[in-house]
């Protein structure tokens, strides 16, 4: 497993240097940064696992901060990457934002944090809430220490006991993320549908509940005739409140919800899918100047409107001087992301759009070949799920029986939408 | 429509948490100021967006749509635009660029500007980023401004000319007459820029060498004077102007070389530098040191190359580092000239390798080197071994490279080269060169300058064999081993010799685990090595393989996803070898198996070779197999000398 | 707080004098009034910050550990923390030490007890060691889980220390009672003490059973995610007798595939692989294979970390059950922000997954990655062309064409990658495509990348005698021959001696010259080897010579990059680690490495080279 | 001895001042100030001010927060080098007054200035401080009056 955990600044600087094992030198991580550049690419990316002179290091980059793992071991990568995300998670739910200066201005809470999270090197517990029962920014006295919540070592590793809530209700929010792949030419390339059912939980004491879903799988195994549309979910992972077993054995989605928002399932359907937004471009370039035509159009049912349309066309890095024309919404040369922004408040399925920009370009350019990014496409479509799934009931079952309210909402979006250019 | 001043340019960024925040702060104002380029012809827009533009490119963003404007800027008639103009040519843009060119006119006319100020920033950005072109059209007004009244223009006309002979030689001559009349200058700065001028002009003319030469009673006596008098405006550390003290010696250094003349003049005040600056201070140590250097570069007198070898000696055992360092490279320099001298501080030498700092390890390496000889090298030899598992990365090639030619020039005894070459190889084959492994097989072979016998190719193919049976990451370990195992398969297989096999030292693998490297405190050494590391001070570990054990170990390298093409090419030339050797009809059927999984191959010269040497081990060729692959002739070519 | 003493930074002055140790010395013994240690807090927040900057505060050991005494949690922390980084190396400051952490491992409060235990465990130091062993014991019984698994966790310190010394007080045995813990979390760490001992040992080996294994199993279901992972790691001990065993760890492990986390996705796909190397009947195999695909896809849409190692490892399993993602091509197609890294790993998938049916699709998308900017992405795309021709015939013709296609954009990098892969194709399908040699020719002066020259000298001697002025062309590559690496210098030799085999007259000039050079002037054993074969092939016997240099090569292989069968089943076993991302065994860049390899057991099937 | 290249970093690796005195394509540059600053950031305080780098020797102080970075020759003298480091510093400090990383922050372009006074094609070019501090108020003092005809006087001349 790791034998140090570091978070370094953009640089390579140690923030954070947790030494578990004292088999690597810290001086090691100097290493890092030279051997990350030697790998780089030009986004500044460079491999996720490097070794040299028998020394691992293994890192994920948030926003401008490197957490690297380093071991001397043929350690599961996959293991210890996953437990630096739970850490940045952790560090998120902690400090709002993981930042240089959130780090510097925590940096005591942190080393408690990572001392709990990892004996030895070895993950142990990464859940936030359960964290913040024993590991707290306030100061403590002995003599009114806390003691390691139940939940440390429980089965129920994720929720405290004893939470009271006067008014007990669940929000299930099913979002369904549209996954697209266009080549120029309209085809599709690849496209799937990333569901996922979040929830928002304000339950009191310990909670049983049960979730059925319009799953087609459940309604062969249990022979029943499906009353409306089922769904084929392809592949489905749960949060690990879920009873894995209960669910390979009948289907039944049955947990203990930690408290507060979490994801509960996602689920992926791989259908071929026409695009819900579709654009057409033409793109003319001179010397001193480049011209683009847009034609958006809204490929689903007229009764359904996309909101918050975004269509994302991007243009050299060096353009000046815009000049838009379009029949709806409002664009904007957003040259923070090397594109322009088009956007159209509410979009009605069917209609179609159009749009013409004009750039100027200065006469001394850089003479790299330019990439060629793909238009992409934001959008919201509210009370509709592509797949058509459902939810059918959520059972809650409590020892102090109460009712509790479930609310259930349901939008399609985009995911990573992406129409090549021409 | 840009957005901000200069002042809230900054601060915005300033207040970015994130790189990519502050990446889409500059972004907008880029296009802002590059729509305002086109929209705003005025200088006062330009004066403001080109500071903001130089910001953005200390930022490391692309600027380049601004160099024109840069230009545009300095050809303003304010000063102030001028200023910032020019300074943006010589941050944004470089002599390789053409638009440079269009400059030329406006550095011509500034040139000539009754402002000193202006033409002093004219010359700045010729001296910064002229070109040969620019200078060639330059260089009538740049030798007018040599002679101006003011010493503010005259200075940086000088140094003007020195960019201007950088970049074109031939305008040396030109120059070579103005040398005298700047070194007597009585203004420090215009002397300062008149031995900048003097020193390039030497490399480049034998005619302002000779001027140089005839000079040096001129940077004498200005030596003399800085040593005499005390002057407050100039002062450093109770050194009176160390700067052009340290350029004097510099000059002094540069004509004198090859001169005994000129060296016997400069005899005395070097003397008088040496001895009478000190006090400690880093300004006094330079001054020192420059003066060393000087001595030990030119033909000066015996007594006083004794006193700057010994001074260099006290640096060597100072406190501070830099002067540790400064010891440790001039020393090296002076190895060839005052051997005996320099040789007296090896132990010393031996220890700054393994300094904790990178800069002393480094110098001290290449001093270490450079002391080696023949009276000393076998100990030497063993230091940098010891040395070469912990030295930096970078470092290793070279050292291996130098640690070779040590070897062969130095030792005379061929097991002993055999032995040390093979350590070398096991430590670090990987930053072997080609020509270096070459060397050390001719060695083997017996084309190098002392005698090998079979005696000792036993021992080293034998040594190969173990070696490679327990690590094959070293490639030029592997490349050698190979070549040598297949070539004297023979002797490696042979039964009947008097030598037993050494136990194999330091092996076992239980008795090395883990607890070295980790119930320990962290040792750098713990980082490096990927297996046990071979003690110095024991044998060599050697194996005796039966020949199918050699099949299986040829084999297995030319399988192996781990080693180099060159390696699995060349294991499969072995195994031919081995064929030819070791007539033995199970052992050339197993080569053949093994030849036979290389057929598909999707290298080509893989699949050349697997089919090549499967057609010569067929039955066919039976009776001139082995003469095809019979024991290569000795290597014998004249360049291969280190 | 440090935030804002870097703030102050900008502040300070260039020539002002610099703050130093003594200054936190004093603050550390100040005598103002400091009633709850809040002073002397806020100084060892500075210690703990200067340490951190790797400034080294260990002169301040007296002063720090006299702060074990303070009250306070946070406090007492930071001091544990203080020992951590400087005891290991000092034992004087551990030795001082002692008294605190004996007074801490028998404090009524679980958590200051395990936070003892953990942190002497980290303290590797004679003193300290020695008087962890009573407490540890305790420990291990105590009636606290939580710090029963982290006494666990303190066994696999001391035994890093000294392994002996944990085997003589019995603490293995009283980790293997801890698998029958009724506490999930101190199973799991007791598993995981466990495993990674015996690895580390020569002598342990660990075999689990099956009755233990399904204990463990069931101990999964109670486990929280990291809990989870050792223990499937642990199953990987388990060897079982015949199939039926297999299978039920197969099915029980199934449903861990719906795991959220990654890890435990991975680690089951790694048991199950593992598993079914004792699964004898195929068609038990199928049902399984299908339902791994699904999961591995969904690793996909994590972030690109995590989709480099399940592309690596998606890979190894690909070449082991070529069925498995099956009709999932699509899912493979890289984005235009994939990182580099992912989409070259993409690549191999794509390639892999290349059949007939879909070879034209794969195509026209490899054709578009061919024309993006990132070099090696584009190399490896015009390659992958060439490897496509080569695995389906049905394919080749229209993979030549786009080669032809894309050796017209004159991009020199693209056209010396396409005529590598074209050599390739001439060996796949030989007197098939030798009508473009022509094209090809045209491109002779822009060759500057040895593997490129080689290739295209290959082509030329291979074919001199098809191609009218072979002699002429191959001429041009003479004279820097003495310049060129040894690839071109290999290539050069071969082709040669080819020609002159096959046009005597044509080769006469040049066989000698080159032959000399590479026997004579080249510094490499190899090449000269080489030299001296040809030369002496060549004068003993000129028909002999042809037998060799002309011997029948077969078509090469498209799995002619497929790993090694032995090779591929031990990195099988490594699923997710260091080792099945670089695809090499441990062995090779771990030392002391313990090799894995598929337990003995009547139900083993072993996978035959194909 | 000409200076090869000159430049400022801060201790979280900001870029503060850079400036060439030999020709390179801009990628180079950016390769090398990365990997400079690196290696120079990576020194530990005791040890010595050089390091080696692409055959040259860089010479670097810290200066509070700040890293002052040069390039010389290897036959060049790097204790003088270090002179000329701290006398730069030591013109700022006067021509700020007490000057600090901010200073610098907010008027790089004058410390280019300053630095164009001290330093031409890599050679030194002044030794008297006064000298380049009365050139420089001069030259401010026309800026200034300039800015003043412009209608904007406040801007560039305070932090």
């Amino acid at each position: 497993m790791a034998s140090s955990v570091f978070l370094l600044d953009l640089k390579g600087k140690p923030l954070i240097a947790r030494d578990y094992r004292g088999d690597i030198p810290l001086t090691a991580i100097d290493r890092f940064m030279p051997l990350l550049q030697e790998r780089e690419d030009e986004e500044g990316t460079g491999l996720p696992v490097m070794t040299e002179n028998g020394v691992t290091y293994l890192h994920l980059r948030e926003k401008d901060v490197y957490m690297v793992a380093l071991t001397r071991k043929n350690t599961n990568a996959m293991t210890l990457l996953q437990f630096l995300h739970h850490l940045s998670k952790v560090f998120t739910e902690y400090f709002k934002t993981i930042e240089e200066e959130s780090i510097r201005d925590n940096f005591v809470i942190i080393y408690e944090l990572l001392d709990e999270m990892m004996d030895y090197g070895v993950p142990q517990i990464t859940e936030p809430k359960i964290l913040q029962e024993y590991i707290t920014q306030e100061s403590h006295m002995l003599e009114i220490t806390p003691r390691p919540p139940m939940a440390v070592t429980n089965a129920v590793s994720w929720r405290s006991e004893g939470i009271s809530y006067r008014k007990n209700e669940v929000f299930l929010d099913v979002v369904e993320s549209i996954n697209m792949l266009v080549n120029p030419k309209g085809n599709v390339l690849s496209s799937d549908i990333q569901g996922a059912i979040k929830m928002k939980v304000y339950l009191s004491g310990m909670p049983e509940l049960r979730l059925g879903l319009n799953d087609k799988v459940m309604f062969e195994s249990t022979g029943r005739s499906a009353k409306g549309k089922a769904v084929e979910m392809e592949d489905i992972r749960f949060h690990q409140c879920v009873r894995l077993s209960k669910f390979e054995s009948d289907r039944t989605i049955s947990f203990i919800p930690p408290d507060g928002e979490f994801e509960l399932m996602t689920y992926r359907l791989n259908t071929q899918l026409k695009p819900l937004i579709w654009c057409e471009s033409v793109v003319e370039s001179h010397r001193g100047r480049v011209e683009y035509m847009i034609k958006a159009k809204a490929q689903f049912k007229h009764r359904s409107t996309a909101n918050n349309v975004e269509i994302i066309v991007p243009v050299p890095n060096d353009s000046d001087s815009p000049k838009f024309k379009s029949t709806i919404g409002s664009v904007k040369y957003a040259p923070e992301r090397s594109a322009f922004v088009w956007k159209i408040k509410q979009f009605q399925g069917g209609k179609e759009a159009l749009l013409r920009a004009h750039f100027g370009l200065p006469s001394i350019r850089d003479d790299d070949p330019e990439r060629r990014p793909p238009i992409s496409v934001k959008f919201d479509i509210p009370y509709f799920t592509t797949s058509g799934i459902q939810v059918r009931y959520l059972k809650i079952v409590e020892k102090s029986g109460y009712q509790a309210l479930p609310w259930v909402r349901y939008i399609t979006k985009n995911g990573d939408y992406q129409l090549r250019m021409p | 429509m840009s957005f901000f001043r200069l002042k809230d340019l900054i601060r915005a960024v300033r207040v970015c948490k994130t790189a990519a925040d502050e990446r889409s702060v500059i972004q907008r104002e880029s296009a802002a100021i590059r729509t305002s380029f086109k929209e705003a012809d005025t200088h006062d827009a330009r004066y403001v967006n080109i500071q903001k533009l130089l910001y953005i490119y200390l930022l490391g963003f692309p600027v380049q749509f601004g160099q024109l404007e840069c230009l545009k800027l300095a050809a303003s008639a304010r000063f102030s635009d001028k200023r910032v103009g020019y300074l943006g040519v010589t941050l944004l843009l470089d002599e390789k660029q053409e638009i440079l060119t269009l400059l030329t006119n406006s550095l011509k006319t500034d040139m000539h500007s009754a402002d000193d100020y202006v033409v002093g920033l004219a010359l700045c950005t010729l001296a910064n980023v002229g070109s040969a072109a620019v200078a060639n059209d330059l260089v009538d007004e740049v030798e007018r401004l040599l002679g101006s009244g003011r010493s503010y223009v005259r200075k940086k006309a000088a140094l003007a000319a020195v960019r201007a002979v950088r970049r074109s030689p031939e305008l040396a001559a030109g120059f070579v007459g103005r040398t005298r009349a700047l070194l007597g200058d009585k203004h420090h700065g215009v002397q300062l820029a008149g031995v900048a001028l003097a020193s390039e002009l030497c490399a480049h003319s034998q005619e302002a060498l000779d001027e140089g030469r005839r000079l040096v009673p001129v940077v004498v006596r200005q030596v003399r004077a800085l040593l005499g008098a005390a002057s407050a405006e100039h002062e450093v550390g109770g050194i009176n102007d160390p700067f052009l003290l340290a350029a004097c010696l510099r000059l002094l250094c540069v004509v004198a070389r090859g001169s005994q003349e000129a060296a016997d003049e400069a005899n005395d005040v070097l003397t008088q530098v040496a001895t009478q600056v000190g006090g400690g201070k880093n300004v006094a140590t330079a001054i020192l040191y420059e003066c060393a250097v000087t001595v030990l570069g030119i033909p000066s007198s015996q007594a006083l190359r004794v006193l700057a070898i010994n001074l260099l000696g006290t640096f060597l055992a100072h406190a501070d580092n830099n002067v540790r360092y400064v010891a440790l490279a001039t020393l090296a320099t002076a190895v060839i000239s005052e051997a005996p001298a320099v040789q007296r501080h090896r132990a010393t030498v031996v220890r700054c390798m393994a300094d904790p700092d990178s800069s002393i390890r480094r110098r001290a390496v290449d001093l270490g080197f450079a002391l080696i000889n023949a009276q000393n090298v076998r100990p030497m030899v063993g230091d940098m071994l010891r040395v070469l598992p912990h030295a930096d990365v970078e470092l290793r090639p070279s050292m291996v490279h130098r640690l070779a030619a040590a070897i062969a020039l130095f030792g005379d005894d061929a097991a002993w080269r055999v032995e040390r070459m093979l350590r070398v190889l096991s430590v670090a084959g990987a930053h072997v060169a080609s020509r270096d492994l070459f060397k050390f097989v001719r060695l083997v072979a017996g084309g190098g300058d002392v005698d090998v016998d079979d005696a000792v190719r036993r021992r080293a193919v034998r040594t190969c064999f173990a070696l490679l049976e327990r690590d094959v990451s070293q490639d030029k370990m592997v490349v050698g081993g190979v070549w040598l195992i297949g070539e004297y398969a023979d002797l490696l297989v042979a039964g009947g010799d008097t030598e037993q096999p050494q136990p194999h030292a330091g092996l076992d693998g239980d008795d090395l685990d883990i607890l070295g490297a980790l119930g320990r405190p962290a040792s750098p050494d713990a980082a490096q090595p990927q297996t046990a590391p071979l003690s110095l001070d024991a044998e060599l570990p050697q194996a005796v393989p039966t020949a199918s054990e050699v099949v299986r170990l040829l084999a297995a390298i030319a399988r192996s996803p781990v080693v180099s093409r060159t390696a699995r090419h060349m294991s499969l030339t072995a195994l031919a070898k081995v064929a030819g050797r070791i007539a033995d009809a199970a052992v050339v059927a197993s080569i053949r198996q093994a030849l036979a999984a290389h057929q598909r191959a999707m290298d080509a010269e893989t699949q050349a070779r697997a089919a090549e040497y499967s057609a010569l081990l067929g039955q066919a060729l039976a009776g001139v197999r082995a003469g095809v692959v019979e024991r290569m002739p000795v290597p014998e070519y004249a360049d291969v000398a280190y | 707080m440090q935030g804002l003493e870097e703030r102050q930074n900008y502040m300070l002055t260039f020539l002002a004098p610099i703050w130093k140790v003594h200054d936190l010395r004093a603050e550390l013994t100040s005598e103002k009034k400091d009633p709850r240690g809040q002073r002397k807090k806020v100084a060892m927040k500075k210690v703990v910050a200067n340490m951190t900057m790797g400034n080294d505060m260990s002169q301040l050991y007296q002063e720090v550990i006299a702060c074990m005494s303070i009250p306070d949690l946070e406090v007492k922390k930071m001091v544990y923390l203080f020992l951590i980084n400087y005891a290991r190396a000092r034992a004087e400051i551990a030795n001082m030490a002692v008294n605190g952490f004996e007074d801490d491992v028998n404090d009524p409060n679980p958590l200051i007890r395990a936070m003892a235990i953990r942190t002497m465990g980290y303290i590797y130091v004679d003193r300290v060691i020695e008087s962890l062993i009573d407490p540890l014991r305790h420990c291990l019984r105590d009636r606290d889980p939580y710090v029963r698994k982290t006494a666990a966790m303190a066994v696999l310190k001391l035994s890093m220390f000294d392994r002996s010394l944990v085997e003589e007080e019995k603490f293995l045995d009283m980790l293997k009672d801890l698998l029958a813990d009724g506490n999930p979390s101190v199973v799991a760490n007791a598993v995981a003490a466990l495993t990674e001992i015996s690895e580390r040992s020569p002598h342990i080996k660990l075999k689990l059973n099956m009755k233990i294994a399904n204990k463990l199993i069931t101990a999964l279901n109670e486990c929280n995610e990291w809990g989870q992972i050792y223990i499937l790691e642990s199953l990987m001990y388990v060897v079982p007798q015949d199939t039926s065993d297999a299978e039920t760890v197969i099915e029980r492990i199934m449903p861990r595939l719906q795991h959220g986390n990654s890890g435990v996705v991975l680690v089951s796909v790694k048991v199950i692989a593992y598993m079914m190397n004792y699964v004898a009947q195929t068609e038990t195999l199928e049902p399984i294979l299908r339902k791994l695909s699904p999961p591995l896809v969904t690793l996909l849409a994590s972030g690109p970390e995590v989709q480099y190692i399940t592309l690596r490892n998606i890979q190894l399993l690909l070449q082991r059950w070529p069925t498995i993602l099956q009709n999932q091509l699509r899912a493979f197609f890289c984005k235009y922000d994939d990182p580099i890294y992912v989409k070259l790993a993409k690549l191999e998938v794509i390639l892999s997954l290349t059949t007939e049916e879909n070879a034209r699709v794969v195509l026209t998308e490899l054709v578009e990655y061919a024309a993006e900017i990132d070099v090696d992405f584009v190399r490896k795309a015009v390659r992958s062309i060439g490897r496509i021709a080569i695995k389906i015939e049905l394919a080749a013709d229209r993979c030549v064409r786009a080669l032809l296609d894309l050796i017209q954009t004159k991009v020199n990098y693209v056209v010396q990658e396409a005529i590598v892969v074209i050599r390739d194709i001439f060996r796949k399908y030989p007197n098939r495509y030798e009508s473009i040699i022509g094209t090809l020719c045209e491109n002779l002066d822009t060759l500057d990348e040895p593997e490129a020259r080689a290739a295209m000298i290959w082509i030329i001697g291979q074919y001199a005698d098809r191609i009218d002025n072979s002699d002429r062309v191959l001429a041009t590559f003479l004279d820097t021959f003495l310049d060129d690496p040894a690839e071109v210098q290999l290539a050069m030799l071969t082709a040669v001696v080819k020609l002159f085999i096959m046009r005597p007259t044509a080769g006469q000039d040049m066989v000698p010259k080159v032959l000399k050079w590479a026997t004579e002037h080249v510094d490499s054993p190899d090449i000269r080897d080489r030299g001296f074969i040809y030369w002496r092939l060549l004068s003993t016997d000129p028909e002999m010579a042809r037998a060799v240099v002309l011997a029948d090569k077969p078509e090469i292989s498209a799995e002619g990059e497929r790993l090694d069968m032995p090779l591929l089943e031990e990195l099988l076993l490594q699923v997710g680690t260091l080792s099945s991302i670089y695809r090499k065994p441990p062995c090779t860049f771990i030392p002391f490495a313990k090799k894995r390899v598929l337990g003995a057991s009547e139900a083993l099937t072993r996978l035959t080279i194909a | 001895m000409p200076i090869k290249y000159f430049f400022l970093v801060s201790r979280q690796g900001k870029l503060r001042l850079c400036k060439w005195y030999t020709t390179l394509s801009p990628k180079q540059k950016q390769s090398t100030i990365k990997h400079v600053s690196q290696l120079v950031l990576a020194r530990k305080p005791k040890q010595c001010n050089f390091i080696e780098h692409n055959d040259c020797k860089v010479v670097y102080r810290k200066y509070a927060s700040l890293f002052f970075i040069a390039a010389i020759d290897l036959d060049d003298n790097e204790l003088v080098m270090l002179e000329i480091i701290h006398r730069y510093v030591e013109v700022l400090d006067r021509f700020f007054g007490n000057v600090c990383e901010l200073d610098l922050i907010f008027n790089f372009q004058r410390a280019y200035f300053v630095l164009d006074e001290m330093i031409m094609a890599g050679e030194m070019q002044e030794s008297s401080k006064k000298t380049v501090l009365r050139c420089l108020a001069q030259m401010d003092e026309t800026e200034a009056l300039e800015n003043a005809e412009r209608g904007w006087g406040d801007i560039n001349l305070e932090g």
